[in-house]
């Protein structure tokens, strides 16, 4: 075990896999001699030398369309958005071609790609460098999506989905790139240092994709939730003093329904937490499978608490962010239901 | 400054439309053998002239003349002739296929079979071709059995890509013919990609990029020349200017370039603009760029001057927006023609020999498309099942699609 | 009064607003001298000239972004992109730029702009033909979206459409263009020229954006649809002899929650239907709100009948399709639950 | 064919890294006045060689030689030089309210304040610029009050963009200045379609677009010249070669092009490089342009050599990636500097002056920042309520806004 923040991890991850196989290469937006405006691929040029992590132009397009070929031709590439909000100009060839080459060519050309971003606010970053796009993914018949929570499971799913035979979308929440955060914005901020999870398995390993994880165990409700949302869940329950179990959904697509399902209908409530924006977004899924699952189990309605239907702003960040006290206030809601 | 005026959109309008005679007096066209050939390795800065004339081979009375001439033999020509005959015979039935309800869909390639059928004999095994719906040529030429295709087109029980696309969206790796997609231009940026690895891993295998006159006012086209002018793979980036997308003339993507093939000159790259109707202008400037590739010098564009002769597909009517005398017209001539009176004139043909060619070649295609027929045709015989409909989408089916194949029940 | 197949319909909505405002402004592909792949823009160059209907290069993102670059001087732009399956390049401009200039600019430049294209299989038209991206836009805060059912509301939307001060996003189901289609291929096909909404209002009006429509009464369930899947709806209703409530939505955003609710509050049963994709489709939200709103009135989960999550196929076309035959299984499924 | 040779990926390595002695002798300079100046109207095809060379007005000796010089007035050249001061006045305020914590975030100007300083004096009112996050300096030009400027850096209640944006993404449609959008590119190709919908009105207006050397590779870039080029409206293309796209130099996105000008032959535009260390010309090539537009002459493209001295933003430390010294090798020089020289040169100006223009531009700017800071910064005092959140995603809200708006208490 070591110590790691989750940008570490995620190096740890990429140098693990690039050592193991020849065929996984880097690239991305300054991620070649400068490793990364967030530092996720530092020192992986030096160390695997420019053929096998490069720095490419500034083109969404470009990064994930000769990524696609690259997969086609046998390699493994791993690129990097430089944040979730600038994958759009790449959302075409991320869902008309990745997501469906194995299907239209009957398993001849396959598409074993990850595609790394990072996602989510609490970063004063605005409309631009704020985004949780995962809903636009899980939308797509083909890929995988993937958000994890902490250090110790964002090396293991990264080495899943580098390993995986499929495109993979891996969206990393910024705001616990350095430490956990439970949404309490005016109180000092942690780090992984001291957070369990930031004590990290060496060598290679895998957190399979589809499992969730139930990361608090409770009796009373259920509080679906992923990436920083996680934390929050988890502080909203302390506080509110009522016994709620938090699962980490890890991986939205394949999701793990059986661990969900399996909670709702002992707990009879639920709310479903995310940070985008609430119409169509994943949490609509979510709540819907959970009606039709757990449908007469459930004492009150799904509860949604998500991001607003508005672009994500700069000064009203904190308004904007579904931090703790929205959470609560949900738990006392379906509580009553 | 000189007087302001008020602006105007000008939107580009081709020559003529319905109800006018046909002209092409516009298009210049230099004499054969007329276009210097450069040393594939001179510095591409040195040869823009070669986006703004045509590299020609055959002159009009079939010879063939000049720098480019020479690059196949005897029998390759033949075999030449004889692949653009059997693309046309193909496309003859297939589009018959179409009107008799025997599938929903079918693209032509008349007038254009050169290019493809041409191209294709500059690769070798292990090179790879992104093409768009209208290169089967390249099939036909490296030997893809025929009833593979027809299978593909009626979407049957055979058909390799298990009825999930349209026709002629064929795939197949082992004859270095990528899926296609059918959104345009897509795959342009993929063929780059494709380059990139195999020189990430440093094997002699090279990719090639296909596209349309209209498709370059696409954003991976962009894409794709930014890419390849940086990292320098060996890639071929072919651009096939058959003058129309659908109802739009070239005018209209070309914009104020003089030529499609001027695009490389803002990247960089090296720029060949080929008589696409010469079989041997084809080839001898795929051979030219692939010479490139092989030697890791880079990247080339290449476009393609042609004439789409039919309409653009079993969908479209182009008398609607373009004189039908105006094919006739075109003055870079049938491919197939030019191709057989070159092979007449070296004493290799005759037209006896080709009447006969072109009745064994209708037998041939009759007998893969009975083959294939007896498989079954879209709306009858045997067709892949329901069941497959939920396999591939990943390598191992997950829960949920699994959950949706047992509701169809399968 | 007027016969009109939606075409037509669609090409008179057209006309009347190039009358009425010379801010309106046409282009796309094919859309100029030809009219239009579906000849949705016949003899508009004709009639108002090159600057005010033209052929465009074919790049969606060049159609949609020149498109919101005239919004913003102050024409009203209405493009049309060829099929919503190539909507993708121009996906980032519709998302990160229309709809979020209002907000970002606080009102100081704003984009009045229609994008339409056409929706939706049924016409072997396999994977690049056949998609339905609404969910992928109800997602975006900013953006409208609608979907007609029929000439009459084809017409009034897409005026309204035009005439209002924000992006919409507006969907043509092109199984529709010449007639209603109820799922049963194996029938011969139907023209709008006896079909009562085939008989258009003539001149100008509009059919306000927000309101669904209810086009059959009925008291055991609920059946929510939009585009072809309304006339499905119709098809299998009357013949699974139940006496189902059909709800055309027309548009999903902003959605008429009150009518939906009242109506699944009556009846107590719900299903939603539509040819997307099912999962994170545009069914789990409308599912989602449903059971936050009825949940004490739902005798049975709300059901969702929607395409498969793969993408489209060509041969097994009505494999996919979300036919009469799965809808009236789901009525019967809804009714013993 | 020659021999051939196992591909390898080329990837391109500025020459010179941290630790490396700063060395520019490969940048090909031009000295001033050498450029021809053809007119506005010649064929663009008969203007290709000024995309591979700089125009430049300002010599070593601070004189304004060549075709190129003379566009502008004395009064002018002084209130350049003063708006390129204050601009850089305003940056270091800025940066260091950021350092205090005033505002999340910044990003300056630091050797690149003559290019949009001085182009926005060759536009006039009705006249619409589609900047980048790098182009305060045409607010500065064009007399937008700075106190709203920093209103908007500080996201208080004053903010014209009511706290929803980043700080630095100003909008201002009095000013011509379009609203930042932060995905880069994307407003190259609006710029585009604004000046298509003046053709269309026929109002003599323009429109700019602006974009950096980096952003040149993405689509949106493609799609505003393939649209530019068919409709020839209004526009003028900028692209501002500042050396460096964060961490990676231009070569990455430049490739094999010798200039990020000459991209604009693909598509048969005219294409202009320029010193964009040079007051004098910057405006003369704007002037030039500008011209053209008003003659309805079609779109001009133009790529102003800079030099980024300052780090990306205020998460950027460029220390990590290129020498420390580096900026100050920069063969251009500092714009202010050589303008400055120029005034003193020509006998408009001194240094005493130049001090003493220094404390008024700083007073100026702390008068603004009291100005502002009395309404509030990012973490204290008045900023807008979370009302205003809910309020501009549509012109009208609807009921599902409402609802949460209501949620939040308002
Ligand atoms: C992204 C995308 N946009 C639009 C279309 C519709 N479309 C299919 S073919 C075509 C014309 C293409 O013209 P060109 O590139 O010249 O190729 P050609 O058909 O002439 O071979 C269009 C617009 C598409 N398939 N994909
Ligand atoms: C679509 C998109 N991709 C990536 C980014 C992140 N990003 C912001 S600025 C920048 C570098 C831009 O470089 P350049 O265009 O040269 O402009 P400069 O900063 O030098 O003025 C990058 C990659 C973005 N904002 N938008
Ligand atoms: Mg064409
Ligand atoms: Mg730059």
């Amino acid at each position: 075990m070591a110590r790691m923040t989750m940008i570490e991890a995620i190096r740890d991850a990429h140098t693990l896999a690039m050592e193991a196989d020849d065929d996984v290469v880097v690239m991305g937006e300054d991620v070649g001699y400068f490793g990364g405006v967030f530092r996720c691929t530092a020192g992986l040029q030096k160390r695997f030398g420019v053929q096998r992590c490069f720095d490419t132009p500034i083109s969404e397009l470009g990064i994930v369309g000769t990524a696609v070929g690259m997969a086609a031709f046998g390699l493994k590439p791993v690129v990097e958005i430089q944040f979730a909000d600038y994958m759009y100009p790449a959302y075409d060839q991320i869902v008309s071609e990745a997501a469906r080459l194995r299907y239209r060519s009957a398993g001849e050309f396959t598409c074993p790609m990850v595609v790394r971003m990072p996602t989510g606010g609490g970063i004063f970053g605005a409309q631009t460098h704020s985004q949780s796009p995962e809903a636009l993914f899980t939308h797509v018949a083909g890929l995988k999506t993937v958000v994890p929570s902490n250090p110790q499971d964002a090396k293991g799913l990264l080495l899943a989905a580098i390993n995986d035979p499929d495109p993979v979308i891996f969206l990393e929440p910024k705001r616990l790139y350095n430490g956990p955060f439970d949404g309490h914005f005016d109180r000092p901020s942690q780090s992984w240092g001291k957070h369990p999870l930031g004590e990290v398995e060496t060598g290679y390993y895998e957190t399979p994709l589809g499992t969730a994880n139930i990361v608090r165990e409770g009796s009373a409700a259920t509080l679906l939730a992923y990436g920083t949302m996680v934390h929050v869940a988890l502080a909203a329950v302390e506080e509110s003093g009522v016994d709620v179990e938090v699962i980490d959904l890890r991986t939205l697509l394949p999701l793990d329904l059986e661990t969900i399902a399996e909670s709702v209908s002992r707990t009879g409530r639920c709310i479903v937490l995310h940070e985008a924006t609430l119409t169509s977004g994943y949490g609509a899924e979510v709540t819907a499978l959970i009606q039709g699952e757990c449908f007469y189990s459930l004492e009150a309605p799904v509860l949604r608490v998500a991001g607003w239907d508005t672009p994500y702003p700069h000064a009203q960040e904190w308004d904007y962010f579904p931090g703790p006290e929205r959470v609560k206030r949900a738990i006392a809601t379906v509580m009553e239901g | 400054m000189d007087k302001e005026t008020d602006p105007q959109l000008h939107v580009p309008e081709p020559a003529i439309r319905p109800g006018d005679t046909p002209d092409f007096s516009h298009v210049e066209i230099p004499r054969a053998g007329e276009v210097r050939r450069p040393d594939p390795g001179e510095n591409p800065q040195e040869m823009r002239d070669l986006a703004f004339s045509i590299i020609r081979v055959l002159n009009r009375k079939g010879e063939a003349v000049g720098p480019w001439a020479d690059s196949l033999s005897d029998e390759a020509l033949q075999e030449g002739l004889r692949h653009m005959m059997t693309l046309r015979a193909y496309d003859a039935r297939m589009l018959k296929a179409q009107r008799q309800g025997k599938t929903s869909f079918y693209m032509q390639h008349l007038g254009e079979e050169a290019i493809a059928c041409a191209f294709q004999k500059a690769l070798r095994k292990g090179d790879m071709n992104f093409p768009t719906y209208r290169q089967a040529g390249l099939l036909i030429a490296s030997g893809y059995p025929m009833s593979d295709m027809m299978n593909q087109v009626y979407s049957n029980e055979a058909d390799p890509v298990r009825g999930r696309q349209l026709p002629v969206f064929y795939s197949s790796k082992e004859h270095g013919f990528f899926s296609i997609s059918g959104n345009l231009a897509t795959q342009y940026v993929q063929a780059v990609g494709w380059a990139m690895a195999a020189a990430i891993k440093g094997e002699r295998k090279l990719s090639v990029g296909w596209i349309g006159d209209g498709s370059t006012a696409e954003s991976d086209f962009h894409g794709a020349l930014v890419f390849a002018s940086t990292y320098k793979p060996p890639v071929i980036l072919n651009i096939v200017n058959n003058q129309w997308a659908i109802s739009t003339f070239q005018g209209i993507a070309r914009g104020g370039a003089g030529t499609f093939a001027a695009r490389g000159h803002g990247f960089g790259l090296p720029a060949l603009r080929v008589d696409g109707n010469d079989y041997l202008a084809v080839h001898a400037a795929a051979a030219w760029a692939v010479e490139r590739a092989r030697r890791d010098l880079g990247p080339t564009l290449i476009e393609y001057v042609t004439y789409r002769a039919g309409g653009h597909s079993t969908s479209d009517d182009p008398a609607a927006y373009r004189p039908k005398e105006e094919g006739a017209a075109w003055p870079l001539g049938d491919p197939i023609l030019r191709l057989k009176t070159h092979l007449i004139q070296k004493g290799l043909w005759s037209e006896e020999r080709h009447t006969q060619a072109e009745a064994e070649v209708m037998d041939g295609v009759i007998a893969a498309q009975k083959e294939a027929e007896a498989i079954g045709t879209l709306h009858s015989g045997n067709r892949p099942s329901p069941r497959e409909m939920f396999e591939d989408v990943y390598a191992e089916m997950p829960p949920h699609l699994v959950r949706q194949r047992h509701e169809v029940g399968y």
